[in-house]
């Protein structure tokens, strides 16, 4: 099958969604003849005009306050937000208006707009451009939050995005940028709430978001050299959560490391792991391990940046652990 | 005054759409003082002649946003009393099935985007409801509501430039009712508000708030120029509220005395200067507004009957609607 | 000793700390004159003046901003913010700034700053004046974040928020404030990140925050007709978190349940929970329960919005449960 | 051109600034070019007239707020290239210790409140800093940094609506460069941008922002009423930025033409407008100049060998500084 980038696939699916639905636009800086900073919209506004492929200026509150609005009235905005980071700026019409929208109206009023930003650190970038702040989105009632893996979710999961009548936050790795997958030349959706076992195993369960998929899958391979056979498992969106395919990797392997680039107190992984908890409690060999960024303010300097992210070392030795006993704490 | 709406029967539907909202007060007020109301609600009441100049110059595919003061914005876009008082006490029937109440009223079906309890929330909404309409080629115009206080959010400044930039068909409506909560306008806002709006390349006006025809004239002007392309606009309404900030504010002597709201009550009354207006052009005589007033009373009165009996929403709907299904 | 209200508690530990340092001033709406619209704050402007009790424009991501560079630059400002829910507004200027000055400054710039505000629900306040928002700045490394259950911890906790060299968040329950409860006329201050046994026990463990250590008091009453013995504990800050003394209950018990009134999913009964488990997994005789409000907007009527947050009643009920082995999924 | 400064010294002073912002950029650009530099950076070239014309009109305790484009902020406020460039590279001697970086260095020592990878995220912290001032009783002034394409975020009128309130010590300087990254600043921002401050009661100015003497001038006039309690005020200052966005963006010609760079960059170089006035005036010789280039340009030489073999911070730093002891 042919290979596409992560970028590429990006741009395939809102060029086919907005050829598919002219109600679609795209909203955000430097999105038009620029293409964005990271040129993942070249060529759409070629296609599609300034009309439907807007430049704003930096006024990031105003343009996601504009996009709520105008999904109100039926269009459907999909909003560029050039960093993750920026999504402390747009926090008020995210989670105070967009999501609560459709409850408050009793129904009535919805507000089907996507907002597509990033994760993800060690791109030297500094403490306001590496933050990965999906925990924080997903805590909100009314707002689904999708997290893919890879080109071929990158696509699937935004075509579903775009269609969805609900506000969905899909947070791209901007590492991944440029990584390859296969991608199908037909089109294809990726339903939101299904898990994805991406390697089979049978001694303990990876569950891994974003790029940490990656980090599981090595981990994997790690351990598979040491005759450890881990499952690995990406959920593909956090909000909804598909947890039945992971209580069910987790009921046979009884261990289980989950894996994810926002700050681990109060964040995706805790999330996860107490839901394993509270739903396969009795079939745990061991605690499910929790694997987040440090939690602290990304530094700059790459010495420093690059510990702190999982890394697969560290995963494969939580693993060897986790399997050998050793994290009992009685 | 000037003249806006040239036959009887509109100047009469101005005349009975401020005065439901000054009787819908009226009513929500006495539910709250009897404790039948939940939590707390911000009164319109003399401001009647903003919402009802304004939306009586606009279509009903027009749009509106509203804020925590929304009750008379909802009311003069057409909402009718039974839906209101329903939801103003959390019941089934509401306009939001009782999940939204005072501060998140809407009405959908005659273009109510919705009351916002975020101060400036919905100015966003609103100049992207005009970014539907001229993207989709729609000539609906949306009016944003906001008071003075809410012209201190920054969100404000950031869609006005787009609006401006883009030449969105939105009219951003300020009632300056001279107060933000329980501080005098001057002493949050510096400068001039038109001029703010004029420095964003947007033209702005200021028009008595009290006196619906000046108020109605000048929207039905910047109406048509809007659909024509040539927004967005800006205008200042100056105005009163004559509640407290919201109807457990009794106490306002050390905010602001009680001559000055005399003053606004007696000799600036958007409906009593209307009747008076309306009678000595013999538009209508005192008994016919007198039986305007009646019946609405009599039809505000039934509703709120009607919504003191009426069922709360199933308690399985706690869950229902936060995502579309 | 004397009763005071959770207002009055307030109030007495502002004046005392801005008679203590004068460098120390209160910014928000509605702050002087007005003394807040819950009058918390009533009198201070008499004692300070206008210049140290600071009437803003309704602007908050200005004056969030503006309380940055003052705390950079040699003043401690306490900011009040009349919402909790007005917290989307302000988290860039929080998050991105005030969290990360220090860190990101190599140590040398500090932002001493005190943010006030609140949470909770049944107040028929709707959707964007009823949420417990606390989890989402738990998050961010750099805050520190305290949730006093009583006039007691009110008092104490804001005194010590207001000393610290960090910034620091403390949620008051709106629903509290003109509850009493007793409070030395000496002065004393509560440490950070040291729970609190609020009542012993030795069947369970009840880790409730702010007005949730109530609900957990009253199941442990019902509990305890029942011969039921539940171990209460409040945990005062969440960040820090005092994680020995919930260990060593939960060691003793083997059994918990996690109160707290933000909604459960991505919040921090998750915190807790999967920290528990990972510290104290093999004491424990059944997964820890967590109880957050539902994953729902806050909804107006009141026959819908009193289920939404967790009651004695469900705690004693999960209690029993857990007592029963019921809570067994294998 | 116009008379600030008024002694040789000074002259020589602002110039021999204007050259180590211009040395710094250029040996920062090259450490990116040879891969030395971890991340992207955004060059201050072009602009050093009016960081320098700013900063030379300021003491040590006043205050600055600096942006993404910070370098030349920083060097004008005082800071050494040393720490400097360690800290571009993120190394442990860096003026934060290289956990900032470029886009956030800070020199407090200085009064440099640092750069910030928020647009918009610094006027805040300006504004607080002036507020720190006058609630302290001390004379210092804040100057807030920042570019043509921030003053399209909401907090800049929020925060100038409460200085202007207040009447803080503090001066907001809009470098306008003519784009936010990829965009004309006219597609970006409506109206006037000196309007927008003067709508708030703010005096607002324009200057030329490739005449150093010129900004100086008017900062020297504006830093002195502000300390008398007679801010805030706002100037916009024209320039121009010689390098791409940041600078990885090499490719401009879709969003700006090779001829209007070549204008600005020779027609309107600020170091060269300032050398050949000096000269004229008889301040200094042309091997004067050419000394303090050669001068400065050694300095930066060393100081990038320095931050090159400098050590990076141990990694037990990563979770120091999260909280303050
Ligand atoms: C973001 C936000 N900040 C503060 C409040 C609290 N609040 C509610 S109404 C109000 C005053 C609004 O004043 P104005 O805009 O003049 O409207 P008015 O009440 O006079 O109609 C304030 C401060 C709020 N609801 N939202
Ligand atoms: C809140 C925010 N939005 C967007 C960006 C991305 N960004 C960085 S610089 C920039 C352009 C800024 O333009 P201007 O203020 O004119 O400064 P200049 O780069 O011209 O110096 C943008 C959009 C950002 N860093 N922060
Ligand atoms: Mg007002
Ligand atoms: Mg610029």
């Amino acid at each position: 099958m042919r290979e596409i980038t992560l970028s590429q696939a990006v741009n395939e699916a809102l060029a086919e969604e907005m050829r598919r639905d002219p109600t679609t636009f795209i909203i955000g800086e430097d999105v038009a003849e620029a293409g964005t900073p990271f040129k993942i919209l070249s060529g759409l506004v070629e296609e599609f005009g300034t009309g439907r492929v807007v430049d704003t200026p930096i006024g990031e509150p105003g343009f996601m306050g504009l996009a709520v609005g105008a999904a109100m009235t039926g269009t459907r905005p999909i909003v560029d937000l050039m960093f993750g980071d920026f999504i402390f700026l747009i926090m008020d019409q995210l989670c105070n208006q967009a999501a609560k929208t459709h409850y408050m109206s009793g129904g009535k009023l919805t507000a089907p707009l996507v907002l597509r930003t990033n994760l993800g650190a060690t791109r030297r970038s500094g403490a306001q451009h590496s933050q990965s702040l999906h925990a924080l989105v997903a805590h909100i009632p009314g707002l689904k939050v999708a997290m893919p893996s890879s080109a071929y979710e990158a696509k699937g999961l935004l075509k579903t995005a775009i269609r969805d009548n609900n506000p969905v936050v899909i947070f791209e790795d901007k590492l991944m940028y440029q990584d390859k997958a296969e991608v199908p030349e037909e089109e294809y959706l990726i339903p939101f709430g299904v898990a994805n076992v991406k390697r089979a195993g049978s001694d303990i369960t990876l569950v891994g978001t974003s790029s940490m998929v990656q980090v599981a899958e090595k981990a994997a391979e790690i351990l598979a050299a040491e005759g450890i056979s881990a499952e690995v498992i990406d959920p593909r969106t956090i909000v909804p959560l598909d947890m039945d395919t992971i209580n069910e990797s987790v009921r046979k392997t009884s261990r289980c490391i989950v894996i994810d680039e926002g700050h681990q107190s109060f964040g995706v992984t805790s999330e996860i792991a107490a839901r394993i908890m509270e739903q396969s409690f009795y079939h745990l060999d061991g605690p499910v391990i929790r694997m987040g960024a440090m939690d602290v303010p990304i530094p700059f300097s790459p010495a420093l940046e690059d510990i702190t992210v999982p890394t697969p070392e560290g995963v494969a030795a939580n693993a060897r652990k986790l399997m050998a006993g050793e994290m009992f704490n009685g | 005054m000037s003249d806006a709406k040239t036959n009887t029967e509109e100047y009469l539907r101005m005349y009975s759409q401020m005065v439901r909202i000054r009787t819908f007060e009226d009513n929500a007020n006495q539910l709250y003082l009897s404790a039948k109301m939940p939590g707390l609600t911000h009164m319109y009441s003399g401001q009647e002649a903003v919402a009802v100049g304004i939306c009586e110059a606009l279509k009903k595919t027009d749009k509106i946003t509203s804020t925590h003061r929304g009750h008379g914005h909802c009311v003069a876009k057409g909402a009718n009393f039974k839906e209101m008082f329903c939801e103003l006490l959390g019941k089934e029937e509401g306009y939001c099935r009782g999940k939204g109440g005072s501060m998140h009223i809407a009405d959908q079906s005659n273009g109510n985007l919705g009351a916002n309890a975020i101060v400036g929330g919905s100015m966003g909404i609103a100049t992207g409801s005009a970014f539907t309409a001229k993207m989709l080629g729609k000539d609906d115009v949306t009016v944003c509501f906001f008071g003075d206080g809410a012209t201190a959010q920054g969100i404000l400044y950031e869609v006005m430039n787009m609006a401006a930039l883009w030449n969105l068909p939105v009219i951003y409506a300020c009632e300056n009712n001279g107060y933000s909560e329980y501080t005098k306008t001057a002493e949050i806002a510096a400068g001039s508000i038109t001029a703010r709006a004029e420095a964003f390349g947007i033209e702005a006006f200021t028009v008595d708030g009290q006196d619906v025809l000046a108020v109605n004239e000048l929207t039905e002007k910047l109406v048509a120029r809007s659909r024509k392309g040539e927004g967005p606009f800006f205008i200042e309404l100056m105005t009163y509220r004559y509640h407290g900030h919201h109807v457990g504010d009794i106490n306002r002597e050390y905010y602001r005395s009680k001559d000055e709201e005399k003053l606004w009550k007696t000799e600036r009354d958007p409906i009593t200067k209307f009747a008076t207006w309306l009678t000595k052009e013999g538009i209508a005589s005192d008994a016919d507004l007198a039986a305007i007033t009646a019946e609405i009373s009599a039809d505000a009165a039934a509703a709120v009957e009607y919504a003191l009996a009426a069922k709360y929403p199933d308690i399985s709907e706690v869950d229902q609607h936060v995502f579309v299904a």
